[in-house]
């Protein structure tokens, strides 16, 4: 990754960018997010596949954004989540510098955001073999035994919202469950409070997550809520045959309609 | 450079002059046109009319064994054959259990691969290219240019030139120095099918084809498919008598019009096989 | 606190036969919040009105619910009550007892519940009614007729006598359109230009009319009565208020062999010219592709020959913006042109032309001064072929609907050939005779008995030239599909009506949705024919469907009226019932993230993007802003928001929360 | 209660299935009482945060009803409603929740039978399934939660 | 060629749309369905793209196989079938045999009489049939296809 250190220190030193966002080791070898504003610190930049952290959240802070033009260490989700963010007006193109960081850890640079729209296409993310064992696991499951599997997961939820804060397509900074005039979902952590916020967490987020799995890693109970979002990602490519973070046009899954959507159900 | 080649029964036979126009042509671009090992006859015009499935499995037998032998262009020089294996390919490729059917049939697995191509796809590839240059000596004749059906219809299934009125012929005639005439017959049937068995259909198909390209003072008629050919020149007693008058406009195939412009000898091109002899005025020396 | 009054309407037997009024009323007098209830025989009734009123004024509601009909019915009715009585008319709302209570449920204790339970629900939502005032925009009272053919005459011409300004904006250098270019018209056979051109001179001098020929629309902005129209003036090299129009330079002209777009390639024109001599305004303009001048820097003759000096070379394009409360949509239609028929050499034989093309040589100003002669040599021609359904009702090659005019223009064109050429014979190959209108069966029939005109029923297969004449080749399905060989001396094709060139473009300028055809797409296809979907934007003429002269008239005299209603008033009162983006101080202005993702959703373009600037106009914030004039309130915008910064007024999120809620609190049955 | 009787609510939009249900009274069609409706303009208006408070509130079954295809009033409210439901109804598969306990259809204006018989069928069908208990549980939760948050 | 036809194509396809058995056995034993050259003209002319060379196909072996063929369209059948018989013993056209075979089925002895010699003179006729190798091939396509439906 020593061309990633060497891209980053000549950002840096030539005042390309103020800041580069990236991944360090930090305490007991666990990766965090770093934020490199001096040449010389650049050497700490790393990236591995332990690098799980989805940088794109921090693109459009403004404690970020203050500190002047960004670069950010992309690996494929993050680079979908950056077109995702695109679409939904929340990044300037031209206020960023991705360098993207394939999972043979080689660093590729992109003149623009249409490069980076190419080569999503060309490499689609793989599941981790772990979380696709659980999909099947729950698609195996009976209805009632789902139902039973997420209400156990659930009663551990302590509302934390760690799931809300890591995730960069939650850019509200008013979230529909810091609403009380209705209050649409109950702030307390019972059974039906903590239902209805990951359900509606979920549909949020349908058609619009890069599947990063970042809101699973980041639960302090570990639930695997992210697993929601795997696996509605999968029906709404069935049905659909789309998936998120792919394209540069505005506009977004459940923004958009056709006439001969085909569904099974409406009599 | 090699590419596929199935001459069919007739080119092989009744029309050889076709497929020895072809293969001179093809030498003088050190093409090696390679026959479909072990190839039937196609069905024709006599299988479809019988039994569906056997037209399909004739030509599917054969497209096949092209496959097995790893061709992925078949140059077909008989319309009829090329609209035969166009539609097999085409019908098989759209229903996957047609396609399992057959396959049992020919005993041969299927997988539309091959891409078929008539004789002036062919030219149009390959001999077009470093054509001008070869001329020796232009083809300085009006030509009446005659398609007939199976080489451009249906287009659906087809999908080359255009059904009516096509250019494609004329605009290779251009090329080597000919002048297409603007006629009305381009794309009417010669009565192919029924060429044995109602001859008098024939004589009155054809016979009007003829009498048009004799009215706009054409040269030759320039053809791409042997079963035209064959009732244009074979049956040209008939269509005499049908015309109440002795035509002598050679009918000719686009291979050896090309051959000709190439310089390449007349009998390695088949000519003397014509029931109307080809005796082009001589002005074609003339303009050397 | 909320002081709600309810009032449970009997409607005669209509609801007490089922529903038990009274313990309803007494029922709903025990809701928190209720300080008034009481049943009556009939709540419409002008008692039962002045009952209402009363109990507002006497009991200071806050809030009124009535439980009745369906409000679809009397909802309208009651508002205006309470706004009688002083009370807010969004304040009012209606409990459906009757369509979806007594009407469908038998006399049992469970259909009084429902009725309660609606009540209820009712009286929850109305104490989170807001007073609403109507919403109010300006209207600019002048209209933009787009296009100048006879549709967007009559309706620049209604719109101008109803005392109203209208700009009437036309892409070629003078108005008149198809109808212009037309000999005589069916089914009465009068001069197509004798009654158009008075029209035309009327739209040249009438005060309220402004022409702009030579001029297109690029740009629009806005909404109803409050349009900002871009229009581009193309340069006509000259000045205008100096032209006299005398004609010199049109004369003296040196290019002379430019085919004539007005007559249809039959006639040429110079390059500085009028496209026909009774043209509006009759001003020539230079067609800069074919002038010398601009091609190669020399001649300027046009310049030397003017009396007046008004020739401007230098004229640039012009680009103005204009203000308007409508606009009407005349943009008309076009034939098909192109070669798509190669079995019939059209665009190959001189002698094989389309409809327009003959209006052109069968009309008295046209080429040949109203003889029919061929193109290729002049000659008048004794056998002539029309081939109606020259491309219409044909998936495989043109367009699958039909055409509409070809029947009677065709038969039309037979009758005028016999007319001019009394010797000659005229045949029409045809699918079906389609003549529905006053007079038009009558008008073929004509054709048919008295000019003799040889109607086939059949297709052609194939024309070809040969000894000068074309063989038309067909078929006539009446012998049971004998083959038919005519040696025609000229053959009319009856091509399809299409959508004008640039009909799209200009539909996504202004935002109109149109059909798979191209065509401007109406809003109801029975009741808003002449509406389109954009509000203030209207269609006149063939630029919606294929249209006869007759019907393009009427329709842009409906569009007219449809403006003139429009300008009837001052202002635009519309229901109050629209989306908004909620906003608060700096620096959030609001909880909008302005991700926009609402924008792609809503059908009116109604969400527009609002800045919040520093005074250096550093931008602060985008955020999503509904523009209450073209909202329509469906509300899908309010579902789809995730930060919940978008609500509904009259269906707010808390309204329809606590509807739902109040529903299920207690136990229903 | 002897007999269940489902508690429905019905989320119906007010141009078409609205005006239907309207056609159902005005020609005397009788069904189930068991529904109770509420108007929206459009079916693009319902937010599926409202399914999930009407089945937190005890709803055993909900109709979700709106304009044909191509019919909206507002030209494609339906068209996005109906890409919400295909989208929600299979997250709620994904959660173990009884999907089919929600009922979607589009009923016309002119369709005051087709009302009637979704009404009765819907009500029979989840008087088949029996009170949605397990949800019930679940947002008992609430109560308890809200008794020991006072 | 229609005004050869006994009914022309149009009306056939009237005839088949009534959807009569007597309309129906009119159409299988009409003389038109054995003229039809499968030149696809229609096809390429018609407006609606109806695909009536498939049809005839069908109505061909249908006719057939119902035992209704028009008495004038011996000569036909006789052709193909005898071009067929040459393809199936020997996998490739053998055109003097089918020629041959043709007129003894038809007894045209005398037809085309001046024509073969000619073609033998212009070398275009050969005497021995050319057989592919895998004549099993051909028996086995045969036998599997023409068991099913239309007997040829």
């Amino acid at each position: 990754m020593n061309k990633l250190k060497e891209k980053a220190k000549e950002l840096l030193s030539s005042r390309a960018v103020q800041v580069v966002v990236g991944y360090e080791e930090g305490t007991g070898g666990k990766i965090r997010p770093a934020f490199v504003s001096r040449p010389e610190d650049a050497d700490k930049l790393l990236y591995n596949a332990d690098c799980h952290h989805n940088l794109a959240l921090y693109l459009y802070k403004h404690e970020t954004k203050r500190i002047g033009k960004m670069a950010v260490v992309a690996p494929p989700f993050v680079l979908r989540s950056i077109l995702i963010l695109t679409t939904e007006f929340q990044l300037e193109e031209d206020s960023l510098v991705v360098l993207g960081v394939t999972p043979e850890e080689e660093l590729i640079e992109f003149a623009n955001f249409k490069e980076i729209e190419t080569w999503v296409n060309q490499h689609p993310i793989g599941m981790k073999e772990k979380d696709r064992e659980m999909l099947n696991r729950l698609n195996a499951m009976s209805r009632d035994e789902r139902w039973q599997f997420w209400q156990n997961e659930f009663s551990k939820c302590i509302k934390c919202f760690a799931c809300r804060g890591t995730c960069p397509m939650c850019s509200c900074f008013r979230c529909t469950v810091d609403y009380n005039a209705p209050q649409w979902i109950s702030v307390g952590s019972h059974q039906l409070g903590n239902f209805d916020w990951h359900l509606m967490r979920a549909m949020h987020l349908a058609g619009r997550c890069s599947v990063c799995g970042q809101c699973g890693e980041a639960c302090p109970m570990d639930i695997p809520v992210h697993l929601l979002s795997f696996q509605i990602n999968e029906d709404i490519f069935k049905m659909f045959g789309s998936r998120a973070g792919l394209t540069l046009k505005k506009e977004s899954l459940l923004s958009t309609w056709k006439s001969n959507d085909v569904e099974n159900f409406i009599r | 450079m090699k590419i596929g080649f199935y001459p069919g029964c007739s080119v092989d036979g009744g029309s050889r002059e076709y497929k020895e126009s072809c293969r001179a042509l093809a030498k003088a671009y050190g093409i090696e046109l390679e026959s479909v090992p072990d190839w039937n006859c196609c069905g024709a015009s006599a299988a479809h009319n019988l039994n569906r499935e056997l037209a399909l499995a004739l030509p599917a037998r054969i497209l096949s064994l092209a496959e097995k032998a790893g061709m992925t262009h078949l140059l077909v020089p008989c319309a009829a054959c090329y609209n035969r294996l166009m539609l097999t390919q085409h019908e098989l490729m759209k229903d996957e259990t047609l396609r399992k059917n057959i396959s049992e049939v020919t005993g041969l697995e299927f997988k539309g691969t091959c891409s078929i191509l008539n004789v002036v796809q062919w030219i149009q590839k390959w001999i077009l290219p470093e054509l001008p240059e070869k001329i020796k000596k232009p083809f300085d004749y009006k030509v009446a240019c005659y398609y007939g059906c199976l080489l451009v219809r249906p287009h659906k299934v087809l999908k080359f030139d255009r059904p009516e009125d096509p250019q494609s012929l004329d605009e290779v005639m251009k090329l080597i120095g000919a002048t297409p005439v603007d006629w009305a017959f381009k794309t009417e049937c010669c009565g192919a099918g029924l060429s044995v068995s109602k001859t008098d259909v024939v004589a009155d198909l054809s016979g009007k084809i003829v009498r048009d390209a004799v009215y706009r003072q054409a040269d030759a008629l320039i053809v791409a498919c042997p079963m035209c050919h064959s009732n244009l020149d074979m049956r040209r007693r008939e269509i005499n008598g049908y015309l109440k008058q002795n035509v002598s406009l050679p009918v000719i195939y686009v291979t050896q019009a090309i051959g000709l412009a190439l310089g390449i000898d007349r009998k390695e091109l088949g000519l003397h096989r014509h029931f109307v002899p080809v005796n082009l005025p001589e002005k074609a020396e003339a303009t050397k | 606190m909320a002081r709600i009054g309810v009032f449970v309407c009997h409607c005669g037997e209509n609801i007490s036969a089922t529903v038990d009024c009274d313990r309803v009323a007494e029922n709903a007098s025990g809701l928190p919040g209720v300080v008034h209830s009481v049943d009556y025989k009939y709540m419409c009734s002008d008692p039962g009105q002045t009952l209402i009123k009363e109990a507002i004024k006497e009991h200071k509601l806050t809030g009124v619910v009535v439980a009745a009909c369906s409000p679809r019915m009397h909802e309208p009715t009651f508002r205006k009550a309470c706004a009688e009585a002083g009370l807010n008319p969004f304040l009012c709302e209606m409990a459906n007892v009757r369509e979806h209570c007594s009407w469908v449920h038998e006399k049992t204790e469970s259909t009084t519940q429902k009725a309660k339970d609606v009540v209820r629900l009712l009286v929850e939502k109305v104490k989170r009614n807001e007073a609403l005032q109507p919403i109010k925009v300006p209207v600019t009272k002048k209209a933009v007729v787009i296009g100048g053919g006879v549709a967007g005459i009559q309706a620049s011409l209604d719109i101008a006598n109803g005392g109203h300004q209208v700009l009437l904006v036309e892409r070629e250098p003078s108005i008149g359109g198809h109808m212009s270019q037309l000999s005589e018209t069916f089914p009465t056979l009068d001069c197509s230009q004798c009654i158009l051109t008075p029209r035309m001179v009327e739209v040249a001098q009438h005060p309220n009319i402004t022409l702009w020929s030579y001029s297109e629309v690029i740009g629009l902005d806005g909404f109803i009565g409050n349009f900002t129209v871009k229009i581009r003036k193309k340069a006509k090299s000259i000045d205008e208020h100096l032209c006299t129009g005398c004609g010199l330079c049109t004369q003296k002209c040196p290019v002379r062999k430019i085919p004539s777009e007005f007559e249809q390639g039959l006639g040429t024109r110079p390059a500085i010219y009028t496209p026909f001599p009774q043209a509006v305004p009759n001003k020539p303009v230079i067609d800069k592709l074919n002038c010398t001048y601009y091609l190669k820097g020399r001649c300027k003759l046009c310049e030397r020959v003017c009396p007046t000096q008004a020739i401007r070379f230098d004229q640039p394009d012009e680009i103005v913006e204009v203000q308007a409360g409508a606009i009407v949509l005349a943009t008309g239609y076009d034939i098909k042109r192109t070669d798509f028929f190669p079995e019939y050499g059209y665009g190959k034989y001189k002698d094989v032309i389309d409809g327009l093309q003959f209006e052109r040589l069968a009309s008295a100003s046209g080429p040949t001064g109203g003889m029919i002669r061929r193109p290729s040599d002049g000659q008048i021609p004794k056998n002539i072929v029309f081939v109606a359904c020259a491309g219409s009702r044909d998936p495989a090659k043109g367009i699958e609907y039909c055409s509409k005019i070809c029947c009677m223009y065709t038969a039309k064109h037979a009758m005028l050939y016999k007319h001019k050429v009394h010797d000659g014979t005229p045949y029409v190959f045809y699918m079906d005779i389609r003549a529905a209108g006053k007079d038009y069966d009558e008008f073929t029939r004509r054709a048919i008995e008295v000019d003799r005109t040889k109607y086939i029923r059949g297709r052609v297969s194939r024309i070809y030239e040969k000894e000068g004449k074309l063989v038309v080749v067909g078929a006539d399905t009446l012998l049971g599909g004998q083959k038919v060989e005519i040696e025609a001396d000229m053959v009319v094709l009856a091509t399809a009506s299409v959508a004008n060139p640039g009909s799209e473009e200009l539909a996504q300028i202004v935002h109109v949705s149109y059909d798979r055809y191209k065509f401007f797409a109406e809003a109801h296809p029975k009741l808003k024919p002449v509406e389109t979907n954009t509000a203030g934007i209207f269609l006149a003429g063939a630029c919606q469907a294929p249209k006869d002269i007759p019907e393009s008239v009427s329709a842009a005299s409906g569009a007219a009226a449809k403006v003139l209603g429009l300008f009837a008033n001052d202002e635009l009162t519309r229901e109050p019932l629209v989306a908004v983006v909620n906003r608060m101080a700096p620096p959030l202005f609001s909880t909008c993230i302005g991700c926009f993702l609402c924008q792609p959703v809503c059908p009116y373009n109604a969400i527009e993007r609002e800045e919040f600037k520093t005074r250096d106009g550093k931008l602060l914030k985008a955020v999503a802003r509904i523009n209450p004039g073209l909202c329509q309130g469906c509300g899908t915008c309010v579902a789809l928001c995730r930060s919940k910064s978008i609500d509904l007024y009259g269906y707010s999120n808390k309204q329809i929360y606590t509807e739902v809620s109040a529903l299920l609190d207690e136990a229903l049955v | 209660m002897d007999q269940f009787e489902p508690k429905i609510v019905a989320f119906v939009c007010n141009w078409c299935t609205y005006a239907g249900a309207d056609l159902t009274g005005t020609s005397r069609l009788k069904y189930a009482h068991n529904v109770r409706i509420i108007r929206f303009p459009c079916t693009g208006r319902i937010d599926f945060l409202l399914l999930q408070q009407a089945f937190a509130k005890g709803a055993d079954g909900i109709i979700v009803s709106g304009c044909h295809p191509n019919d909206c009033h507002y030209t494609s409210g339906n068209f996005h409603a109906r890409r919400r439901w295909m989208v929600f109804r299979q997250m709620l598969e994904n959660m173990g929740v009884e999907a089919e306990r929600i009922v979607f259809s589009w009923v016309s204006a002119a369709e005051g039978a087709k009302w009637a018989d979704l009404v009765n069928e819907t009500v029979e069908s989840i008087k088949k399934l029996g009170p949605y208990h397990k949800y019930q549980d679940m947002a008992k939760s609430l109560e308890e939660w809200e008794v020991t948050h006072e | 060629m229609v005004d050869q036809m006994d009914i022309p194509p149009s009306q056939l396809l009237r005839l088949l749309q009534t959807e009569i058995p007597s309309n129906d056995e009119k159409i299988l034993r009409s003389h038109t369905i054995w003229l039809c050259l499968n030149c696809e003209m229609c096809i390429g002319r018609c407006p609606m793209e109806v695909d009536i060379p498939p049809m005839m196909d069908f109505l061909r072996s249908e006719s057939i196989r119902r035992k209704m063929v028009n008495p004038k369209a011996g000569n036909i059948i006789a052709f193909h079938r005898s071009f067929l018989e040459s393809i199936r013993y020997t996998g490739r056209l053998f055109e003097l045999g089918l020629v041959l075979s043709y007129k003894s089925k038809t007894f045209h002895l005398f037809q085309d009489a001046g024509l073969a010699p000619e073609m033998i003179a212009k070398g275009k006729l050969g005497f021995i049939p050319e057989r592919i190798k895998k004549v099993a091939d051909m028996k086995r396509i045969f036998s599997r296809t023409l068991k099913k439906g239309g007997q040829s």
